[in-house]
């Protein structure tokens, strides 16, 4: 029988490989999966939850994080095409002229 | 067997979301222009944008206190006023500094002004409910929109800004919804009413705080990315840097105003249960903030970046109040930025007045000090409104800031946080500095080479931003009185 | 009589200031005339207020208020009693004499004006110091008189600075600026005892203060009786604080007849007379003032002794007289303090302007050794310094032998016997010492010859000039009997026991005798001339002497450089590299920190993202235990 | 005419304003007229003060900021009158004496607005107000030494500002808390120091705002160890610089303990005498001896500033009339002196382009006249009686000499050690042969610099002789303060410490 915290626990586990992946990538179209990734553990909590208390307002959130995703993709990759038609690379080592 | 909908149109209450929506009904209309006649010239939308921006306050001003309305999504009280009216007065000094005399063409895409109206809608939305949900998504609207402006600038700095807060914005989104996740799951509400009144009563179980916290700390982190808090605030130098100077100094007031109303909200709660460990991580983090990024500017070669980190500082100044949760501390805050708002937006435009299209005093720099040694005597007026600016972000009297420092630290001392008020003074001083630094070069080091290319992209509406935002740092001490007068009103009618 | 006391206390600064007015100019002798007439006119009237005193009784005027803060409330106040019109008519007469000299004596200086200026505006000084009616009026003569010594020990200022075995003191500025910088010393005392005098009486005023001193705490009396006396030691030179004086001569000599002579160095004694209620109501303090006075009457006199500096011989002279008149003050004898500074102040003032009579004669040289035989030239310098050492060395019937007796006979009526076997020999030294310089000066063969000096006697004026004090340094003693009968109506009375009056003559002859012997001896040793043994002037003692006991050395090695070391020490080690450096330092260290802390913004987007997640991972953990705690 | 204190103030602050219009080589003649007019305002308003009326005159209040309590609010008494007299006075005499070629337009304009700070802080009874006076007039004196200084000037200037800068933030979360302090009394706000004076604060309060207070004005005074950044000013500033710093900012320091350390926190200043003193005395002598160790002239100036304002320090803790009063009045005298000594160093360096006093030497005899004024205010600045600073030295000393003797004796020595490098200057600068060739060929005092300084030395010298009308409406405010501080006095020991002198009991 799988209860709500194992949903959790697996949102959780989730969150946490994107966490790990936003750390490690150097990528930035991984970093982007990464940060999706981030996102659908929220999801995945938040319809958990929602079903626990019968209550629709989280898939309502889950719905909306799903939108905002998509335009967040959209926006993302728009720039990453730009950099790569630009400079040619995706690496995020490369953009480090502003420090200090 | 979903009960029928039936939505009474009364109870939708379209008067509360009128700003938002004459803002995204303004950029649909330059959109449609734009479809319908090709290459108008920037001057119309810029105009177009103030004439809606003017509406817009209209309607701002309109609102009646203490009003829900949209499903109760949308909640009109003193700081939903005073953040909205503070959004658009930024955006109606901001959006003129688009007529340079310089052509930068991401004025020439009438997108570039839907998206800020966009934006504003966005922010608007942020600041005007209390539910998670919309919070979230006003935020990304605005941030999205924010993102591809920058990234319009279109240099390789600007670039590289927009992937930098791009991806570190989609981090931060992470945390946000996962905060909100795990107050959801503790409480089974995104209202923060609701999510208020459940907590007091669980608050007292066993094992409780730690989700509570937990979820508290998540929207900390997305809260601190925006406002720039050590340690999410590395993006802001580099962010401001790649920006046109009009958006750098647009980003350090508005997003960060908007932020600020959501953090009074949320961590507002938090402290009023009585959670200490947030307001201390606050103060905490607060005060790292400021020390930090002031130390940080101290050594900067580039005016444009040290305001960067001024304005972090400042940001963290501000935080400090925030966990006071005093009205006299909320009242500060929203007078600080008000004071705020004019100097730093006026320091930013007078960069812009500055700017050139190639480097010609540094090979990553464009404002560099050297640039602006020995202004006084090639442009005089130019280098007194500067030291103006900058005397008044240093917080001497009688300029504007001065008071906003004041209300501030007097607040923290009536809260009974004697060291805070006592670091927030001695951080004044170290920052005293670093303004300082650009009035000795502007005023008493000998004149640089070209300087005389210093005022390049000078027009009449940049002169008319300086103009106002010069007469409302000096004349401040004139308004202070008033101004105080009606952010305490609303902000003790809506019982903050 | 009011009019009188203002005339004697202001005549002398109009004259000053209008001397100043010539001050830019070349020499104008209106200025000269004019002061020593203004001069004289302020004798008159204090002669005049002498005059009233005895007859009438005392003056007592307030001129306006000077400082008033919280109870502090100090007038300018003049009270002339006997003791003040004594010494008004002593510093005006001498005073006169000196200006009416100085015409002569200053008459190729280019400084002519300049120093008129400053020499009356020393007498004003003076007069405010003795006139006053209470300390703080007190003090500022005291202080004026010491600016106005500065500027004329400094009168030569142009000359350069040389080292000590040139000219033992260094230059006139240097000796200016010694003897006021030792005279703050005393002053500071000075100054506390007047503090500790208003916190305790509540006033200043010299009768408020006198009248209380019976009710007072004893302990603080002697204090109060230290401090003031301190002050007395800087002004009047009393050991440790004497260096100065010799120093001092390196001024013109009418200033050295005038002032370190005749007047401001006798303002020590006259303070301890002025203040005699409260110093005969502390005897321990007057027995120590007097054993120092002693003390500084041999030392002094020993020191003259081999010194062949015409001048720092009578400067000698000088201090061990003052020594003389402590001895008496402290003993409580204070009429016969006040008389022997009268009558010296006459035959020492006379003796100077003698020696300022020779100096013009041998063009500022003042080494004896280099003189001899200057009898046939000067014979009435000769005559005039005769008289005044004889004065000096106390031989009836002139002056000197009636005061300094009467001191050796108090020493003797209050059984203090070691001070008077003391003084009984160093009168002996002073003939000897006095006559040594006489000889050698004017006796015996020309050694001035060969070293092309043409002395010649000085203007006829000059001499007359001078004739007032010869007179006076005869005939002053014969009034003593007047002299007390006057005083004693203000100064407690000094009865000799029967026990002395049975020794007095014995006393009078054993005085008598040394000091004839002491003049025979000089005679048989100086008179037919120089002859000088290298053996003597080798030995350790004639050494010391001639060093002044290596004091000014000491002092130069012990305080000054000292002195000097530690202030750069100061500026240098602790004021740049501690207090200074602490406050750049914290600077510095902020700055560093700033450089440091901005390698966090490494510009790599991947190191923001590190950072942000561990902040945020760092929140959480951070916060969940503090949850735990609770 | 309660408004000419409103008048002394903005009125230099339009005429520097409209002097933007005046021409370059006019505007000399305008900055003295300016400063005419307000030095002689000044003297009218000594003319209508009520010597008799200890307390405040001309009193203006109005409200500016009503929620919060800040209000325009000025009003003189006798501590402040003869400070802001001297204020205007300096200024005039700066201006007259002024020698800079370079923007002499700016240097003037920039003075006028130096006054408008100078007279507002003495002025101020309102905290804020003081407040803001008090900093705005780190700004000019910012650019005075900065653009018109020596070759170190930059880094004079920023130390200069950012020390006393970082002193004053601590003292205004002071100001702030005890305003928060009566608005929890009275639940108002206020920053008007009449009304803080009735506040009675608990004795662990006054604790620490005295100490906050006491690092705002301590750095200006300045006080050890915080002068360091004094020498560097000095040394940098120009003439006119150097003359309104010594003369008028530093005093603001010690006025602040006066106005408001003294009559807030009488028991914790009673409670810290030692402590203060002894610093006071450190200052005496520790930079007295620097002093002498100096081989610059205007530095020897310099640390005997400090050195005086020591003396200073120590009759304003005598928490007596007699020390207060004195204090008082050597703020005026140092300030008269102090001043015509930096004109005087002036002089010789407009001549030489250098201040060593080796490069001098036998300046009595090419220079009589420079000499003869040196000479004055030499001696009135070792405090030689008759002249100005003898007074105040005096009183200062005999005031602190109730609360410890022995602390005063040492304080005395600043008398020795005054003169030591006073005299030692003047003899290595004035005396002796004419060693150096530049310096035969000096010519005197000219006509500018004459009318400058007999002013001066006729004030020395006139109220070392006759200083009542000065010291007597000082003396009637001190009096007042005393006995307020008598009254508001919680601790016995405070009770007892301060003495209200006889004169006042016998008129109560």
């Amino acid at each position: 029988m799988i209860t709500m915290n194992h949903y959790l626990i697996l949102s959780g586990i989730l969150f946490a490989i994107g966490l790990v992946g936003v750390v490690r990538r150097k990528n930035l179209l991984m970093l982007f999966f990464a940060t999706e990734i981030m996102l659908n553990a929220a999801n995945i909590a938040f319809a958990a939850v929602s079903s626990y208390y019968h209550d629709l307002t989280g898939q309502m959130f889950a719905f909306f994080i799903i939108a905002v995703a998509a335009s967040e993709v959209a926006v993302g990759l728009g720039l990453l095409i730009l950099l790569y038609k630009k400079y040619g690379t995706i690496n995020i080592d490369d953009f480090t002229i502003m420090k200090g | 067997m979903l009960a029928p909908i039936s939505v009474n149109m009364a109870s939708l209450n379209f008067i509360t979301l009128s700003p938002m929506l004459i803002a995204i009904a303004g950029a649909l209309g330059i959109l449609i222009i734009d479809l319908v006649k090709k290459d108008l010239d920037k001057t119309l939308y810029v105009i177009l944008t103030i004439l809606v921006l003017f509406i817009d306050m209209g309607a701002t001003l309109g609102l009646t206190l203490n009003e829900r309305g949209f499903f109760d999504v949308v909640m009109i009280d003193g700081v939903t006023i005073l953040g909205e009216l503070l959004i658009v007065i930024a955006s109606m000094l901001f959006i003129p500094l688009a007529l340079t005399s310089k052509r930068f063409h991401e004025y020439s895409y009438p997108e570039y002004f839907a998206l800020f109206l966009f934006m504003i809608a966005g922010f608007q939305f942020m600041v005007a409910s209390d539910n998670l949900i919309m919070i979230f998504v006003g935020l990304e609207t605005a941030s999205l929109a924010l993102y591809t402006m920058i990234a319009l600038h279109n240099t390789v700095g600007s670039h590289e800004a927009a992937i930098k807060y791009f991806t570190m914005g989609a981090l931060a989104a992470g945390f946000f919804v996962m905060g909100a996740a795990i107050i959801y799951a503790v409480t089974g509400s995104v209202e923060l009413y609701d999510i208020a009144k459940v907590l007091q009563e669980r608050i007292g179980e066993p094992g409780m705080m730690v989700p509570i916290i937990g979820g508290a700390m998540m929207l900390m982190v997305a809260i601190g990315f925006k406002v720039s808090l050590f340690p999410f605030h590395t993006w802001t130098p580099d962010v401001y840097e790649g920006a046109a100077s009009p958006m750098a100094g647009y980003m350090s007031i508005v997003p960060k105003i908007a932020m600020m109303v959501v953090a009074i909200r949320v961590l507002g709660m938090y402290i009023d249960l009585g959670v200490e460990t947030v307001r201390n991580v606050v103060i905490a983090m607060a005060v790292i903030t400021m020390t930090l990024s002031n130390m940080m500017a101290l050594v900067q070669n580039d005016v444009k970046r040290m305001l960067a980190y001024s304005s972090i500082s400042h940001a963290g100044f501000v935080m400090a109040a925030i966990a006071l949760d005093t009205t006299k501390a909320n009242s500060s805050i929203f007078l600080y930025y008000t004071l705020f708002l004019f100097t730093n937006l006026g320091a930013f435009a007078l960069l812009w007045v500055s700017r050139h299209k190639d480097k010609t005093h540094h090979v990553r720099y464009h404002h560099p000090y050297v640039k602006f040694a020995g202004m006084i005597h090639i442009e005089p007026v130019a280098a007194v409104i500067m030291a103006i600016f900058m005397l008044s972000l240093t917080g001497v009297p009688p300029f504007s800031l001065f008071w906003g420092k004041l209300y501030v630290i007097s607040a923290t001392v009536d809260a009974g946080y004697i060291w805070l008020a006592v670091i927030m003074g001695l951080n004044s001083a170290i920052a005293a500095y670093y303004y300082l630094k650009l009035i000795v070069y502007m005023f008493l080091m000998p004149a640089a080479d070209q300087a005389r290319t210093v005022y390049n992209n000078r027009s009449l509406a940049l002169e008319i931003v300086i103009g106002i935002a010069v007469f409302a740092t000096v004349a401040s001490i004139f308004y202070v009185q008033p101004l105080m007068h009606y952010i305490t009103y609303l902000i003790g009618a809506s019982g903050y | 009589m009011e009019k009188y006391v203002y005339i004697a206390l202001f005549a002398p600064l109009v004259g000053s200031l209008f001397a100043a007015l010539f001050s830019q100019r070349p020499k104008a002798l209106i200025t000269g005339v004019v002061t020593s007439t203004l001069l004289f006119v302020s004798f008159v009237a204090s002669v005049i207020l002498l005059n009233h005193v005895s007859q009438v009784g005392a003056v007592h005027v307030t001129m306006m208020d000077w400082i008033q803060a919280g109870d502090m409330s100090i007038p300018f106040g003049f009270n002339i009693d006997q003791v003040t019109a004594v010494m008004m008519t002593v510093v005006t007469l001498v005073s006169t004499v000196v200006h009416v000299y100085s015409n002569g004596y200053m008459d190729h200086d280019k400084g002519f004006n300049r120093f008129f200026s400053y020499l009356s505006a020393f007498v004003f000084s003076m007069m405010v110091l003795v006139m006053s009616d209470n300390f703080l009026g007190l003090f500022i003569g005291w202080e004026g008189v010491g600016v106005c010594s500065w500027l004329l020990i400094g009168f030569w200022y142009h000359k350069a600075d040389v080292t000590r075995d040139v000219n033992p003191s260094i230059s006139p500025s240097w000796a200016a600026n010694e003897a006021f910088i030792m005279n703050r010393v005393a002053d500071l005392g000075m100054l506390v005892g007047i503090f500790l005098i208003y916190w305790n009486i509540g006033s200043l005023q010299y009768a408020d203060v006198f009248a209380a001193v019976p009710s007072m705490d004893h302990g603080m009396l002697v204090t109060i009786g230290i401090f003031l006396f301190i002050g007395a030691m800087g002004k009047s030179a009393q050991f440790p604080l004497h260096t100065w004086l010799a120093d001092a001569m390196e001024g013109p000599t009418p200033v050295s007849a005038l002032i370190h002579a005749a007047t401001m160095v006798t303002a020590g004694v006259y303070l301890v007379i002025r203040a005699n209620p409260l110093y005969s109501a502390i005897p321990e303090v007057s027995y120590f003032i007097a054993v120092l006075g002693t003390f500084v009457a041999i030392f002094a006199a020993s020191m003259a002794l081999v010194n062949r500096d015409l001048k720092r011989i009578i400067a000698y002279s000088t201090l061990s007289q003052l020594g003389y008149m402590f001895a008496a003050a402290g003993l409580g004898a204070y009429w016969v303090a006040l008389f022997h500074l009268a009558a010296h102040a006459f035959f020492k003032a006379l003796l100077f302007l003698g020696a300022g009579n020779v100096m013009h004669a041998m063009d500022d040289e003042l080494d004896i050794f280099k003189m001899g035989g200057l009898k046939k030239a000067m014979r009435w310098t000769y005559l005039y310094m005769g008289l005044a050492s004889l004065a000096l060395a106390g031989i009836w019937p002139l002056a000197g032998f009636f005061s300094k007796d009467t001191i050796l006979e108090v020493a003797f009526n209050e059984h203090t016997y070691g001070i008077w076997l003391i003084l009984w020999f160093t009168a002996g030294l002073t003939a000897f010492y006095s006559f040594r310089q006489v000889f050698l000066t004017f006796t015996g063969d020309e050694r001035y010859k060969p070293l092309g000096f043409h002395p010649h006697e000085v203007p006829k004026y000059v001499l007359w000039a001078m004739s007032p004090l010869a007179l006076l340094a005869v005939i002053f003693g014969w009034y003593k009997d007047e002299f007390v009968a006057f005083i004693t109506h203000f100064l407690p009375t000094y009865e000799m026991s029967e026990h002395t009056e049975h020794f007095v003559v014995i006393l009078t002859v054993v005085t008598t005798a040394i000091a004839l012997s002491g003049i025979v001896f000089a005679w048989f040793r100086y008179s037919k001339g120089l002859k000088r043994s290298a053996k003597v002037e080798q030995s350790l003692p004639y050494r010391i002497l001639s060093n002044q006991y290596y004091i000014p050395i000491l002092y130069e090695n012990v305080f000054s450089k000292p002195y000097a070391a530690l202030s750069h020490a100061f500026w240098e080690e602790i004021d740049q590299q501690v207090v200074d450096a602490t406050v750049d330092g914290i600077a510095t260290a902020i700055k560093d920190g700033g450089d440091s802390s901005r390698k966090i913004q490494t510009g790599n987007l991947s190191d923001y993202l590190k950072l942000m997640s561990g902040g945020a991972l760092v929140l959480v953990a951070l916060v969940l235990f503090a949850a735990m705690q609770n | 005419m309660n408004d000419i204190l409103s008048v002394l103030i903005f009125f230099p602050l339009i005429a520097g304003i409209l002097g933007l219009v005046v021409s370059e080589k006019s505007i000399r003649t305008y900055g003295i007229s300016v400063a005419a007019v307000e030095f002689i305002l000044s003297l009218w308003m000594w003319f209508v003060y009520d010597p008799a009326n200890a307390g405040m005159q001309f009193v203006k209040r109005i409200a500016v900021i009503p929620d919060f309590g800040i209000s325009y609010y000025v009003g003189v008494d006798g501590i402040s009158l003869f400070i802001v007299i001297m204020a205007t006075l300096m200024t005039l005499i700066g201006i007259i004496a002024l020698s800079v070629k370079k923007d002499l337009k700016n240097m003037i304009l920039t003075l006028l607005f130096l006054e408008v700070a100078m007279v507002g802080v003495f002025v101020s009874l309102d905290a804020v107000i003081f407040y803001l006076f008090w900093e705005f007039s780190l700004v000019p004196m910012l650019y005075i030494i900065g653009a018109w200084g020596g070759e170190k000037r930059l880094y004079a200037a920023v130390k200069f500002f950012l020390y006393t800068f970082a002193g004053s933030l601590i003292m205004l979360v002071g100001m702030l808390y005890v305003a928060y302090v009566y608005q929890s009394v009275t639940g108002s706000w206020s920053f008007a120091l009449t009304d803080w004076y009735s506040l009675v604060l608990p004795i662990s309060v006054q604790k620490w705002l005295f100490w906050a207070f006491f690092l705002g004005f301590a750095i200006k005074v300045p006080m050890f160890p915080f002068h360091t950044w004094l020498p560097y000013a000095h040394g940098q500033a120009p003439t006119v610089g150097s003359v309104i710093l010594a003369a008028v900012l530093l005093k603001m320091g010690t006025y602040g303990f006066v106005r408001f350390s003294l009559p807030m926190f009488p028991d914790a200043s009673v409670m810290y005498i030692t402590p203060v003193a002894i610093l006071a005395l450190i200052m005496i002598v520790y930079t007295a001896m620097v002093a002498y160790a100096q081989k610059d002239m205007k530095q020897v100036i310099a640390y005997s500033s400090v050195s005086h304002m020591g003396v200073i320090i120590l009759g304003i803790f005598a928490m007596n009339a007699e020390g207060i009063s004195g204090s008082v009045f050597f703020m005026l005298s140092h300030g008269i002196v102090s001043g015509a000594l930096f004109l005087l160093v002036g002089v010789i360096y407009d001549r030489r382009h250098t201040k060593l006093m080796s490069e001098f030497g036998g300046l009595a005899s090419v220079m009589p006249n420079y000499a003869l004024i040196f000479g004055v205010m030499l001696m009135a600045s070792v405090g030689l009686p008759l002249t100005m600073g003898f007074v105040g030295e005096y009183l200062s000393l005999a005031g602190f000499f109730k609360i410890s003797p022995v602390m005063t004796a040492i304080g005395g020595t600043s008398i020795i050690f005054g003169a030591v490098y006073m005299l030692s200057l003047y003899k290595r600068s004035f005396f002796g042969p004419v060693t150096h060739e530049a310096n035969k060929v000096l010519k005197d005092l000219d006509a500018k610099e004459l009318t400058a300084l007999i002013p001066l030395v006729a004030i020395v010298i006139w109220l070392g002789v006759y200083p009542k009308p000065v010291l007597q409406p000082i003396d009637n405010s001190v009096k007042a303060l005393v006995s307020f501080m008598h009254e508001k006095a919680q601790t016995p020991e405070a009770k007892n410490t301060i003495v209200v002198s006889k004169r006042t009991k016998e008129a109560q």
